[in-house]
């Protein structure tokens, strides 16, 4: 191993994820997915995939496991991760809206549907409500240019789509207005959860 | 070898293959100017100060990272350059917070000589989020992000001296930043030696020692320079014996 | 299947199967028409057909991309000695109306129909997308029997490397990723590398928001990718190539992937093709969110799973890539030009387009025109042709104002250029470039200076923050360009975005920074006086600077 | 040959430019014989004057009061001077700039802190003390500066160099070894 912190060092620090498949059952499909790449320091970008598949999003713990495995400085892995924006480091809420803001969306208007979104739902963009109900991201373009201006609402694509539709879609898959309004709402419209897909 | 010979701004120069333009130019005492680049580490040509004017090129190229070559014509110092210098300049002052007076590298820093050199008299600082925090957990050395200028000196002085790979750059764009290890404290990251390499590389203030106040740098700039080429010469000498 | 002769078999065999059905219900199951509810129809339909006992007669296939996505789900019915018809905007109700009237009665359902005569397709002249709409992309034996691989096994088995590269050369085929870099001469520069280890990366990394033509073509003809890369690794010596494709194509991944498998089986791909010492095997590698990544070595260091930070060029990548070997890295839509050029001729391709720039290129069309969608034209068309004939004109009985091509490292042509041909050159001219293809087009209501805000702050987040000019640059003429939109710039503030366009332009390291500016400049070079509208007096922008606590990071004094 | 008329202000700095000044020593004698000080923190004068030739101005812009006397400054002087680091980048008065909201910083240091100042927050309501601005800008973000005098303080051999210069209707150019921030 090419850095200090030596197979030694590792089982003496607590904060690495466990990489024994028995403590954690997503341990037993990122050593899966280690095994598949055979270790190789240059699958880091598919391995941090498959990381961001199996638990979500990145956290420094198995950002030290997959340094540790891949036998890569931990520094290495830190910057390709961040280099790449579809990782993410915190967990993303229980619905995504990702707002296409490719050249043809912005022509047609996808400003207005973060604006849209963001105010009927309190949730800034690039970021996740703080109830976890919701998360509005942006994305490059999703190719479906012909269909401007484009949403994707968990996987599903709404094309051709005007705030007010978006915003119909987002409530009809169960999340409501404002985070702090929920409480009272909560116990009417709980139950339509995933509708999306 | 057969050298190669070059022009610099109108000094016949006799080179080396391989030498880079900055370094040929220096033996002409013509010092273009730099922050990226350092002997004893790689070359990456990202500051782009060194940008210079090779005749028959359709754009600068930076002297760091061209090689001399038979019958160059290079011209460093063309009215466009200074006034592009100046204006890189400008910008590095206000991805920053630059502010001298307060600073361990006060008159031993490269940025505020650049400055003064190429006439840079007023600035504005606007660093970005992820260079606010100062992190002083290494016992011996600190790191003040907002008057790093992204050379990556230290991060390659780090990796390619040391072998440590502790500093590495983290983010994109305007929020690229050093980070140690896993962008945990320095004074935690377990891969560092504690060797200094990185604070005696750095241009500016960004790295310093503790206990060093204003104006009070101490550390040599070429201890990494010196190190690389004191290896290489001894190495030889071993194989000869 | 070891030789041509199997091939030919396979071809053969495909074409009886399919002419065994008296019609074929293609419907289109590209993305675009997919997210248009495209799947429900087609289940529509195939229920209909099933409970109709219509099985044995019709055949229904689920097709990559027809063009027109604005009026998808689209859904052609093709019958055996008869015209194929075209249904737009097709519903699960519209579907089983199809199959009730048209596919069992023989009566074309009269709502809903395009002519296939209508501009937007009778001006087009597919060479890159001849398949598109055609085939089912889940299955080689479709690509097969249209003609796929024969180009493959016709130049393994009887030219030399050097005749391949020749052929190209002839063509004239050029880089249809941004630069226009002639194929031919770029096969040249590796085929005399000396390596064991040279390596042919099809560059699927479409960045350019505004533009999925290259998606298509590895979602909808992926086995087409694979021929024209191993007919290019046959040329240059490679053995081994790679395709980098975004992530945000997971379907384009899952296609190739399986194209991969289909063609390692029947032995396409692998050790030993068509009986000879030929060896070529492909592998994915997928991106994570970089713009960047599309030029050369920063997609090489992708690949090798670092940060996509462009290094400097030379040692260019055909002499030192990917770990050090020499390397080519072609565009995905030039390397699917190339099995049609080999199996009709340099002469046929070289004949379509113009003197400097041979072929078609594949645009997608999209902004505000009545028609929308993937097209493939010859170079030298007018740009006015496009708009007005294929795009059926501006939508809302709006002014065209400009179009933009070559997303965020382009530029945009106002009306007075919109007879301009599009070809390589003239757009260069004109202060854009010919881009990956994309191309936009604005209305009346669209304000340039916004325009140009949107591109910069693209590069602004996509730049990768290794060299100074782009990484500050950029950001610096972002907030210009925002100080300038919202009524809070001075002369002195726009006068320093040309210095700045100046300087990123020239001393960046790679092509994102020193393209960064154009759109800047090309808005600026023809709609100046939109710009000029805006800047206000010095007197006002202090106040506002002032309250706002000099929240823009511009300086005042010139 | 009248005097020429010179005012120097004092904004958000630390007086140490104006120092520096005095620091030019004998040289004040001769200097006083070209010039009429019409303003200045060293002389007991109330409001700024008109029709001044040359301004020298310390300090970046901090509050309400330096943002209007800068102004005054620029309308009533032919030209102004960027006087010192503070002026020409916001140097040590500009480092609350990446802490944000002043409101923050101002409870915490007089309301909030186990040390406070008063237990009370100054109020510009009031008259006495002006309103910070939410971001401590250098002079030339606020209004056209026609020469800057860099250093902290800049040495009294620079401000000899440059009003020297600016005297003789010239605009200034220092040497390299002169113009440097710090």
């Amino acid at each position: 191993m090419s850095v200090a912190a030596g197979p030694g060092a590792a089982g003496a620090t607590p904060d690495r994820a466990p990489v024994r498949p028995d403590d954690d059952p997503r341990a037993a499909l990122l050593e899966k997915q280690l095994k598949k790449v055979r270790y190789r320091a240059d699958a880091l970008i598919e391995v941090l995939h498959a990381v961001q598949d199996i638990y979500g999003f990145l956290s420094p713990e198995v950002l030290h496991t997959v340094a540790d495995e891949l036998e890569l400085p931990p520094s290495r892995v830190l910057g390709v991760a961040t280099f790449y924006h579809l990782f993410s480091f915190e967990p993303r809420g229980e619905h995504t809206c990702t707002v296409c803001t490719g050249t043809a969306c912005f022509v047609k208007g996808a400003d207005a549907l973060i604006e849209g979104v963001s105010e009927a739902f309190g949730v800034a963009k690039g970021e996740t409500r703080e109830d976890g109900k919701l998360s509005l991201l942006e994305a490059r373009c999703i190719g479906s240019c012909g269909l401007a201006p484009v949403a994707l609402l968990d996987a599903a694509v709404v094309a051709k789509t005007t705030p007010e539709a978006l915003v119909a879609a987002i409530r009809k898959v169960g999340v409501n207005g404002e985070a702090v309004a929920d409480d009272a709402a909560d116990a009417t419209a709980g139950s339509d959860e995933g509708g999306a897909a | 070898m057969p050298g190669v010979s070059l022009r610099i701004d109108d000094n016949e120069v006799d080179a080396s293959p391989g030498e880079s333009v900055m370094q040929a130019a220096v033996r002409v005492g013509v010092k273009v100017p730099g922050l990226c680049q350092m002997d004893g580490v790689s070359v990456v040509g990202a500051c782009r100060l060194c940008m210079v004017e090779v005749a028959g090129t359709p754009r600068p190229r930076p002297a760091c990272a061209t090689p001399v070559a038979e019958a160059m014509d290079v011209h460093t110092d063309t009215e466009q350059l200074r006034e592009h210098r100046k204006v890189l300049l400008e910008m590095l002052f206000a991805e920053g917070q630059h502010v001298c007076a307060v600073c361990v590298a006060n008159g031993a820093c490269e940025l505020q000589t650049l400055a003064a050199q190429v006439g840079v008299d007023h600035a504005n600082f606007t660093p970005p989020p992820s260079r606010l925090t100062m992190d002083l957990s290494h016992p011996r050395f600190g790191y003040d992000p907002s008057r790093c200028v992204l050379c990556t000196r230290c991060v390659r002085a780090c990796a390619e001296v040391e072998g440590a790979f502790t500093w590495g750059v983290a983010g994109r764009g305007r929020e690229a930043h050093l980070v140690a290890d896993l962008g945990r404290p320095w004074g935690e990251a377990e891969s560092c030696t504690s060797c200094g390499k990185c604070v005696s590389v750095c241009p500016t203030g960004a790295m310093f020692e503790k206990g060093t106040s204003v104006g009070q740098r101490r550390v040599k700039r070429a201890l990494v320079s010196t190190l690389t080429s004191r290896r290489e010469r001894e190495s030889a000498r071993e194989v000869l014996k | 299947m070891s030789n041509g002769v199997d091939l030919f078999d396979l071809s053969q065999k495909e074409r009886e199967a399919q002419a065994a059905y008296r019609r074929h219900v293609l419907c289109c199951g590209s993305t675009a028409c997919l997210s248009g509810g495209a799947q429900a129809t087609q289940d529509a339909i195939e229920a209909e057909i099933k409970e109709r006992g219509l099985e044995q007669d019709v055949r229904v296939v689920a097709t990559g991309c027809m063009g027109l996505c604005s009026r998808g789900p689209l859904v052609k019915v093709r019958t055996r000695g008869e015209d194929d018809v075209l249904y737009a905007d097709v519903d699960a109700d519209a579907g089983r109306r199809i199959v009730d009237e048209h596919v069992a009665d023989g009566q074309p359902v009269a709502d809903g129909q395009l002519s296939l005569q209508h501009p937007f397709f009778a001006r087009q002249e597919r060479v890159v997308l001849e398949n598109m709409g055609e085939i089912d992309p889940n299955r080689i034996e479709e690509y097969i029997a249209r003609g796929g691989y024969r180009a493959l096994r016709d130049a393994v088995t009887t030219m030399t490397p050097a005749g391949v590269i020749e052929v190209v050369q002839r063509s004239g085929l050029r880089g249809r990723g941004g630069g226009g870099y002639p194929a031919g001469t770029k096969w040249g520069l590796l085929a005399k590398a000396q390596s064991d280890h040279k390596t042919v990366i099809a560059n699927g990394d479409e960045g350019d928001p505004g533009a999925y033509m290259d998606r298509t073509v590895m979602e909808d003809d992926p086995h087409r990718v694979l021929e024209g890369m191993a007919l290019a690794a046959y040329a240059t010596g490679a053995k081994h190539g790679y395709i980098y494709v975004r992530a945000e194509y997971p379907v384009a991944v899952r296609r190739l992937e399986q194209a991969i498998r289909q063609a390692k089986r029947h032995k396409l791909l692998g050790k030993g093709l068509f009986g000879t010492e030929f060896e070529f095997n492909v592998e994915i590698r997928i991106g994570a969110g970089a713009f960047v990544c599309g030029e050369e070595t920063a997609l090489m260091a992708s690949i090798m799973g670092q940060r996509g930070t462009p290094v400097l060029r030379p040692p260019y990548p055909t002499e030192r890539g990917l770990w050090g070997e020499p390397s080519m890295i072609n565009n995905v839509e030039t390397l699917a030009n190339v099995p049609t050029i080999l199996r009709r001729g340099a002469e046929w391709f070289a004949s379509i387009g113009t003197d400097t720039s041979r072929g078609t290129k594949v645009f997608a069309l999209a902004g505000k025109l009545e028609n929308t969608g993937l097209i493939e034209v010859p170079m030298g068309i007018t740009l006015r042709e496009i708009v007005e004939e294929i795009g059926g004109g501006v939508a809302g009985g709006k002014a065209f104002k400009a179009a933009q091509t070559g997303g965020p490292s382009g530029g945009c042509i106002p009306i007075k250029h919109i007879d301009t041909s599009m070809d390589y050159d003239s757009l260069l001219a004109l202060g854009s470039i010919m881009g990956s293809g994309g191309l936009i087009v604005m209305d009346e209501d669209v304000a340039m200076p916004e325009v140009a805000r949107f591109f910069m702050r693209f590069c602004m987040d996509e730049s990768c923050g290794k060299c100074l000019p782009c990484r500050a640059g950029t950001f610096e003429m972002y907030e210009l360009l925002d100080a300038i939109c919202e009524g809070r710039a001075t002369a002195a503030n726009l006068a320093r975005l040309e210095t700045l366009c100046d300087v990123v332009r020239t001393d960046s390291l790679c092509g994102l920074g020193q393209t960064a500016p154009n759109p800047v400049l090309s808005t600026l070079h023809y709609f100046r006086d939109e710009y000029e509208a805006r800047v206000v007096p010095d007197t006002v922008a202090a106040a506002v600077a002032a309250d706002a606590g000099g929240a823009s990071a511009h300086e005042r004094s010139a | 040959m009248s005097k020429a008329r010179v005012a120097t202000v004092w904004l958000a700095g630390c007086s140490g430019c104006h120092m520096s000044f005095l620091d030019l020593d004998e040289w004040l004698i001769e200097l006083s014989q070209l010039v009429d000080l019409v303003y200045s923190p060293i002389a007991d004068v109330k409001a700024f004057p008109e029709n001044v030739d040359v301004t020298l101005v310390e300090g970046a812009v901090a509050n309400t009061d330096n943002l209007e006397l800068l102004k005054e400054v620029r309308e009533r002087s032919k030209v102004v001077v960027a006087f010192g680091d503070c002026a020409v980048h916001g140097n040590t008065s500009a480092m609350r700039n990446p802490l944000g909201d002043p409101g923050e910083l101002v409870a915490e240091a007089y309301r909030d802190a186990v040390t406070k100042l008063h237990g009370e927050l100054p109020n510009p309501e009031n008259g006495v003390v002006p309103a910070l601005l939410p971001r401590v800008l250098p002079a030339h973000e606020v209004v056209h500066i026609d020469a800057f005098l860099p250093g902290c303080p800049p040495s009294a051999e620079r401000i000899r160099i440059a009003v020297e210069a600016l005297l003789a209707g010239e605009s200034p150019e220092l040497a390299p070894e002169l113009r440097r921030f710090g």
